[in-house]
């Protein structure tokens, strides 16, 4: 192998390791900015999983099976939302135990689909571009859904920053009080906010099952949406982090099988820890600069908001 | 402009009424505001008035009742209805929001989309035309309680309302900038804008309005002229009786030193906090020392030196009865009797959510002896907040009940007590009768009064002149985080005190350690 | 009516070990019908089961299969408190007169896999997807190693340990790696079929784990190992209607048909097809031992000597790897 | 024109106190729900509705031996959700209880590991105060990085939950590894002297139970009583009115932070030398997650907490019930459980709140 040959193909499998965290994130984002904390997207993640395997497998429809992925996610989130939104419960818990019902729910919707193989989500090939050297696979070579997930970062951004219906979602985040005294939908808007945020999930799962590794198996998640959850921390609640946070915790995963697989002398064990201790690490250094995350953390987030009147 | 009597109103209310849970806090309120008149809206704390000027613009919903705007009835859902149909209100309690610019903030006020960059020169534009100055750009949890208003203020004046509510928008203002805004006022007011105005300040409702809607207890009381009004007159048709002004007490310089502060210079340690600059004063027993300012020019950071919240670096930077206190906490500053009212009552004061009881421990429970081998002793905590209670006639169902069910001024009369009970040999009150009526703001001064007669030495920050010039007996100012020399009453005027709040330099020398020693 | 119980480390629809347990118990209840009830307990944790193999056992279970080597312990303190209870515990090495183990030699499918890997390898370095690095996962991968090292001695293995038994995603992205090291051939001793699935995509071979994995990778899987409890679990819960049941340790492997192999790839040449039913028809026969010497261990030391074989004690704590295993043993 | 509310019918009202009735009446009604909900669930799964409500709830209880499983099964639960509860009092947000609980375990092992043979009635008590050394060791590591650092905890603790659980991997595939074990995952069996005694003779249940009580007890008289709990819950509700009373923010991190890791540690150490006995590679199958739901079941007070770690267990131990008796998967219980919990969340409402019909509301027209 020549040069640079085999950083194409890491980098190929960081971008896959590493998209199902990007849209459970940038959801997830959304739904923080917005002042509300669901805990529920590793559940939200498995429904859309299963739910986008089902209709692939059943329409043969890929398109078709990331909108149902979407709807799964965002109808759990709608539960979530009726529970917390209109009913005041508590979000942590409600979060929490939404996992569980999500983790049985795709395991019982999935009990007849274990070991049907599907193909998975076709890549891109643009007949000269996907062939360039080195940035032809990996500009030009992947599946719809990385690109989406790059199209999602950047839209939340622009929608978060540049639009007044960011401002909006941000302000209902940062004071629900005033929000609402100005005359702004808080509940409603909070709706849409954790709404969106199952959706992403719902996407983030489908990912998995429709392109990671098409197939669905119960609890194929394996922890991701934890690890989508952590991100958003990390990346202090800016939509470019959890872009670089996902990639970087990805990159690492990967790096460190590597690293074994080239007979690396370290415990295995110490090597998976690294992707864990590097966001440690990461987030320790990026943490001291106050102002940076009181600006962009949403100040109501977990809180109950329940208008005066 | 106001002398259209018999045109049609711009606003009328019938009949408007509002239960919260528990309690009726608008009962059949009618009113009627004519085009170009500034109406005063009185009432003491929890007469109503917030409640009644939040249905107009339609952050609560009446239980009955009707608004008719300019001849015809509407129903204003929410805000962006009012806004739609030319109404504006400043809130009482800032609606804003912490981690965004003024911009941001404001236009999130305003209706539609807007433009940053066009709203960012037109902010500053009608803030530089009405003397509100603003910084576009700067995040709002950087800026001074007075700073914020004028975000408020702003907000509103940026969308032309024909009608304008302004929730006690002066509290916080100095003269000069209140006397700037009320021509601002009487501008809009030339030009057709009725306005809706909520002090608790009688004085300025004289010099102001037109007319006065009296509240009490979620009644509609009288209307009346205000110009033919004295001030104690209508605070005697709010409070329903008599009103006592506070009693001055003889002037106590002889007393011997029990605060002294030298050169303290603490740099601030948040964005935008102001510097301490060698700041030197001195609080003698008996005495009350004012300090004067307008909000955002350090008082925050002084008072939090003073209190112990932030730690000095040098422990003789604050002597408390000769002994050197700088680099203690709280806890052992009021061990040595240094008490503190900060500004601002729910939140830091007390903890909204917690019990009289447990508020009462918070800042007592070492003075007070309420704690019992480690354990809290329940009885004596509940001993002490029925006292304060009781002392203090803070008006609540009981000492069960949270610090944020109490209105405004109860609050602030529990804390005032509160520190009052511990007997202190020095207090320090911040912006002691912010928002609160003027039944209870006497109430208040009458306290602190008898608190220094007693020989203690009380230390009240203020930017509120009127009653800074009724309780003290030497006043200083700060400004930009410097201390001006503390003066007697007799040497100064409030025009001489108003202008160094200003900031307009070379009126006073900053104190330096030999002009107070 | 008697009942049969089954406790499952995982969820029936792993679609790996537990799915192959699952397919054994419905095997009993086909075989019997009406004369048993069977029953189950999915996810439990080694640390939570004991419990469970109590109720089953204070429930009048006749016969319990503890299907994880992690339920050893708690499967003895059960036996011991329930006498009448007859107990068969998977993979385990503690026995009771109640409490019979089994397990299989999946390393003889492993050894027959290795010839033909050891013959299919163009780059010569094979890849092993590892979950944790236990004695059973470390025999397969040195009998693998032994067996294509007898075919091919350029070969070596690169490991990949994913601490996991089951994550789809990671197990995957282990193969992706290995990919990109160089293997050609990818083997697993985890339970999803996602490195098959990376193996076919990346137009290399691999070996399905557990079951035929041949629907996720048509094209890729060379054979698979599976694993086949069926007849196992007939004949001894037919022992224990009958009264005949007793205290053992099984130890099946091809012979005993409690390891598969898949049908072969069409791809495979057929010489190398021959050598590979060669290889499977002498473990059966007993000609062929996998663990024969002479073979060096990785540090250069005797493993077996000439003539002589690692004997079953060792097998089963086997902690260390053959030559031409790269990289280093966890400890 | 007519001025009127808003159009929706049912108002949710706050009360102005909570209500003591409600307190006591919303898990009935929640279990009223759950009755009636259930039996859409179970229909269309094809079960009779009582014979799986009473596999979940009653079945699991009734021997002597079952009910004492409960307990079993709530003490680490019970433990990390009192830890957990007075850190989320001050706004602490540890979810690491998991690792805290591995960490607290190993710990507490390494004195049997490396002094088998000691035959002291103090191995166990210095074995539970390892536990609890390593449990709030570990949680002192998120607490040093937030009081240092302002490194948000959430994330910190979680992720340390991953690398405990890696480092018990590490010692168990391993150098604590059985000498006589075949090089299998597992350490040796405890001796007695490493064993928690037994409470109830022929149960499992544990002298770990005690200290769940203990535990539970002592936090209610700490949060009701005492300076630090007051402490606690006044910076958790206004840091700021902490600040002015001279409590340190960063004193009450490090103190729940250790309280939280000490209790997990010590569940830790229970559950192995308890009913486990030995080092395994999985300890716990997950109570310090599910402790974060108890925590909040329980209302973050300790005699709440009791009652929904023992509520929680239940539906575990319901849910095997259920897969033995009935052939229920175990996503049956999954979504049962998050039922369950649903329901008890959305009837906690009623405790601050009240439901109110709109449409009485009189009008008056023009
Ligand atoms: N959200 C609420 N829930 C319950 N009661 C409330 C609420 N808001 C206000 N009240 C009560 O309604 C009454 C009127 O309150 P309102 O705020 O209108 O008084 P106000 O006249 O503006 O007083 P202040 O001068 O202190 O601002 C008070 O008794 C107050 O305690
Ligand atoms: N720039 C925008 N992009 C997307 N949505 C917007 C934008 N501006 C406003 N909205 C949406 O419109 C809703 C109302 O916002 P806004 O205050 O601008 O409108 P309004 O005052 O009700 O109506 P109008 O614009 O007619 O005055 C918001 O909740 C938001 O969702
Ligand atoms: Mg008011
Ligand atoms: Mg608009």
């Amino acid at each position: 192998m020549s040069g640079f040959d085999w950083v194409v193909p890491i980098i190929l499998t960081v971008i896959t390791a590493a998209t199902p965290l990007v849209f459970a994130g940038i959801g997830e984002l959304v739904t923080e900015k917005s002042g509300v904390l669901n805990l529920g997207v590793e559940g939200m993640m498995l429904v859309g999983a299963v739910s986008g395997f089902i209709t692939a497998l059943v329409t043969g429809n890929y398109f078709l099976a990331v909108g149902a992925a979407a709807l799964a996610g965002a109808i759990m989130a709608f539960l979530f939302g009726v529970l917390t939104l209109s009913l005041m419960a508590n979000q942590v818990a409600t979060g929490l135990a939404l996992t569980l019902f999500g983790v049985g729910l795709s395991a019982l919707m999935g009990q007849e689909f274990v070991g049907e193989p599907i193909a998975a989500l076709s890549k891109l090939n643009i007949t000269g571009l996907s062939d360039l050297p080195f940035i032809g696979p990996i500009i030009f070579g992947q599946d719809v859904l990385v690109y989406l997930s790059f199209v999602m970062v950047a839209l939340v951004s622009w929608l978060l920053y540049k639009t007044k219906a960011g401002l909006i979602l941000r302000a209902v985040g940062d004071s629900h009080d005033a929000a609402h005294s100005i005359g702004y939908p808080v509940i409603a808007i909070r709706y849409l906010a954790v709404m969106f945020g199952g959706a992403m999930s719902g996407i983030g799962g489908a990912y998995l099952s429709l392109a990671y590794t098409p197939m669905w198996a119960e609890n194929m998640t394996a922890g991701r949406g934890w690890i989508a959850l952590a991100l958003i921390v990390f990346a202090t609640w800016k939509p470019g982090l959890v872009l670089v946070g996902a990639y970087m915790f990805g990159g690492i995963t990967i790096l460190q099988l590597h690293a074994q697989a080239a007979g690396l002398n370290v415990p295995s064990q110490v090597l998976s820890m690294l992707p864990y201790l590097a966001t440690i690490l990461v987030l320790v250094l990026i943490s001291k600069d106050e102002s940076r995350i009181r600006k962009h953390a949403p100040a109501c987030i977990g809180k109950i908001f329940h208008p005066a009147a | 402009m106001n002398g259209n009597e018999g045109g049609t109103p711009q606003l009328e209310l019938r009949g408007i009424t509002k239960a919260y849970p528990g309690c009726l806090a608008n009962d059949h309120i009618d009113l009627k505001i004519m085009p170009g008149e500034i109406h005063a809206l009185l009432g003491e704390n929890g007469a109503g008035k917030s409640t009644l000027v939040k249905t107009i613009y339609g952050v609560l919903q009446a239980d009955e009742g009707e608004i008719i705007w300019a001849g015809s009835p509407v129903t204003i859902p929410n805000p962006h209805t009012a806004r739609k149909i030319g109404i504006g209100m400043v809130f009482q309690h800032f609606s804003l929001f912490e981690a965004m610019t003024v911009t941001e903030n404001i236009a999130l006020g305003m209706s539609g989309r807007q433009d940053m960059k066009i709203l960012e020169r037109d902010i500053i534009e009608v803030s530089n035309s009405y003397g509100l100055p603003l910084e576009p750009n700067r995040q709002v949890h950087t800026l001074s309680v007075g700073e914020k208003q004028r975000i408020e203020i702003v907000r509103c004046l940026l969308q032309k309302p024909k009608l304008l509510i302004m929730d006690e928008p002066t509290s916080v203002l100095t003269p000069q900038e209140a006397e700037k805004m009320f021509e601002t006022l009487r501008r809009l007011s030339g030009e057709g804008v009725s306005i809706l105005y909520i002090s608790h300040k009688l004085d300025e409702i004289k010099e102001l309005c037109h007319k006065a809607t009296i509240l009490r207890g979620g009644k509609y009381i009288s209307e009346c002229d205000p110009t033919k009004e004295t001030a104690k007159s209508l605070a005697e048709m709010m409070i329903g009786t008599n009103l006592r002004a506070p009693e001055h007490h003889e002037t106590a310089n002889g007393g011997p030193i029990r605060l002294k502060v030298r050169d303290l210079s603490i740099d601030a340690d948040v964005e935008f906090g102001v510097n301490l600059n060698a700041i030197n004063f001195d609080v003698r027993s008996g005495e009350i020392f004012g300090i004067a300012g307008v909000a955002g020019n350090g008082q925050i950071e002084l008072l939090s030196a003073l209190s112990g919240e932030t730690i000095c670096r040098n422990p003789d930077t604050i002597m408390l009865d000769g002994k050197p206190i700088g680099r203690l906490g709280p806890n052992p500053r009021r061990d040595l009797g240094l008490a503190f009212v900060p500004e601002d009552r729910l939140g830091h004061g007390s903890v909204p959510e917690m019990l009289l009881t447990e508020n009462a421990f918070l800042s007592g429970y070492s003075r007070m002896a309420l704690l019992n081998g480690g354990f809290i002793n329940n009885s004596s905590t509940a001993e002490y907040a029925s006292e304060i209670v009781k002392e203090f006639d803070v008006r609540t169902p009981g000492i069960h009940h949270t610090a944020s069910s109490l209105s405004g001024g109860n609050l602030q009369k529990f804390i005032v007590g509160r520190e009052v009970l511990q007997k202190p040999g020095i207090l320090i009150v911040a912006h002691p009768t912010w928002g609160v009526d003027a039944g209870a703001a006497a109430f208040i001064h009458q306290t602190l009064i008898d608190l220094a007669e007693a020989g203690a030495a009380v230390l009240v920050v203020s930017q509120d002149l009127d009653e800074l010039f009724a309780i003290s007996d030497r006043i200083a100012v700060i400004a930009e985080g410097r201390l001006s020399v503390g003066r007697e009453l007799n040497e100064i005027t409030i025009e001489e005190i108003g202008l160094l709040m200003g900031g307009t330099h070379g009126m006073g020398e900053t104190a330096g350690a030999a002009d107070v020693a | 009516e008697d009942k049969v119980g089954f406790i499952y480390v995982g969820p029936i629809g792993d679609h790996g070990w537990t799915y192959r347990h699952e397919l054994g118990r419905q095997a009993v209840q086909n075989e019997f019908g009406d004369k048993v009830k069977t029953s189950y307990v999915e996810s439990v944790k080694e640390s939570s089961s004991e419990p469970v193999i109590r109720q089953m056992a204070a429930d009048g279970y006749k016969l319990i299969f503890t299907t994880s080597f992690g339920f050893m312990n708690p499967t003895l303190k059960v036996a011991k408190q329930f006498p009448d209870v007859k107990f068969e515990h998977a993979t385990g090495y503690k026995r009771a007169d109640n409490v019979s183990t089994y397990s299989a030699r999946f390393y003889e499918g492993r050894y027959v896999v290795g010839k033909i890997a050891g013959k299919m390898t163009k780059s010569n370095v094979i890849g092993y997807v590892g979950s944790f690095p236990i004695p059973e996962v470390v025999r397969g991968i040195n009998a693998m190693t032994l067996a294509a090292r007898s075919v091919n001695p350029d070969v070596t293995v690169k490991v990949a340990w994913v601490n996991t038994w089951y994550d789809p995603g990671k197990e995957g992205d282990a193969a992706k790696a290995l990919i990109d090291q160089g293997a050609d051939i990818i083997l697993q001793h985890t339970d999803s079929p996602a490195p098959l699935q990376v193996a076919e995509n990346r137009g290399v071979w691999a070996v399905g784990q557990a079951s035929d994995m041949a629907k996720f990778a048509p094209k890729a899987q060379l054979t698979a190992i599976i694993d086949n409890w069926d007849g196992y679990y007939v004949a001894r819960t037919k022992a224990a209607l009958d009264g005949t049941w007793k205290s053992e340790d099984t130890w099946g492997g091809l012979k005993s048909g409690m390891v598969e192999l898949a049908p072969y790839n069409e791809a495979i040449p057929a010489d190398v097809i021959a050598l590979a039913e060669e290889t499977r028809k002498g473990i059966e026969d007993g000609s062929i031992v996998p663990f024969a010497g002479p073979f060096n261990k990785q540090d250069g030391s005797v493993g077996a000597k000439e003539g002589e074989a690692l004997d079953d004690g060792t097998l089963l704590g086997l902690n260390w790897y053959v030559e031409g295993v790269d990289g280093k043993l966890p400890k | 024109m007519k001025l009127r509310g808003p159009p929706m019918l049912l108002k949710i009202e706050k009360r102005a106190e909570y209500s003591k009735t409600m307190v006591y009446l919303t898990p009935i009604i929640a279990l009223v729900l759950t009755v009636l909900s259930s039996i859409v669930l179970f229909e269309s799964l094809g079960v009779n509705p009582i014979e799986a409500l009473y596999q979940f709830f009653i079945a699991p209880l009734d021997t002597k031996y079952e009910f004492s499983e409960l307990f079993v099964k709530a003490t680490p639960l019970i433990l990390c959700a009192i830890g957990l509860s007075v850190g989320f009092r001050a706004n602490v947000w540890n979810i690491g209880a998991e690792g805290q609980l591995t960490m607290g375990a190993i710990v507490g092992s390494s004195l049997f590991i490396y002094f088998p043979e000691t035959d002291s009635i103090f191995l166990l008590p210095a074995m539970i105060v390892m536990g609890a050394l390593g449990g709030a060791a570990w949680a002192a590591i998120p607490a040093f990085f937030k009081t240092r650092f302002n490194a948000n905890e959430i994330l910190t603790s979680l992720m340390l939950v991953y690398v405990a659980l890696l480092i018990l991997s590490l010692l168990i595939h391993g150098p604590w590894r059985d000498p006589a074990g075949f090089n299998f995952p597992e350490s040796e069996t405890f001796s007695d002297s490493a064993s928690m005694p037994i409470l109830i003779s022929g149960t499992r249940m544990h002298f770990g139970t005690l200290m769940a009580l203990l535990a539970v007890f002592g936090a209610w008289i700490m949060m009701a009583r005492t300076l630090i709990g007051f402490q606690v819950k006044v910076i958790g509700e206004a840091p700021r009115a902490g600040g002015y009373a001279g409590f340190s923010r960063k004193k009450i991190i490090w103190f729940t932070l250790l309280f939280a890791g000490a209790l997990s540690g010590i569940a830790g150490l229970s559950e192995v030398s308890g009913p486990i006995g030995q080092v395994v590679p999985s300890i716990s199958p997950g109570y310090g997650f599910t402790a974060i739901i108890v925590a909040f079941l329980g209302r973050l007070h300790p005699v709440g907490i009791f009652f929904a770690g023992l509520l929680m267990a239940l539906t575990y131990l319901g849910g095997e019930t259920a897969q033995i008796n009935l052939g229920l998967p175990v996503a049956v219980t999954g979504v049962f459980q998050g039922m369950v919990l649903f329901f008890l969340l959305a009837c906690d409402v009623l405790v601050h709140y009240r439901f109110r019909l709109n449409i009485a509301r009189k009008v008056t027209s023009q």
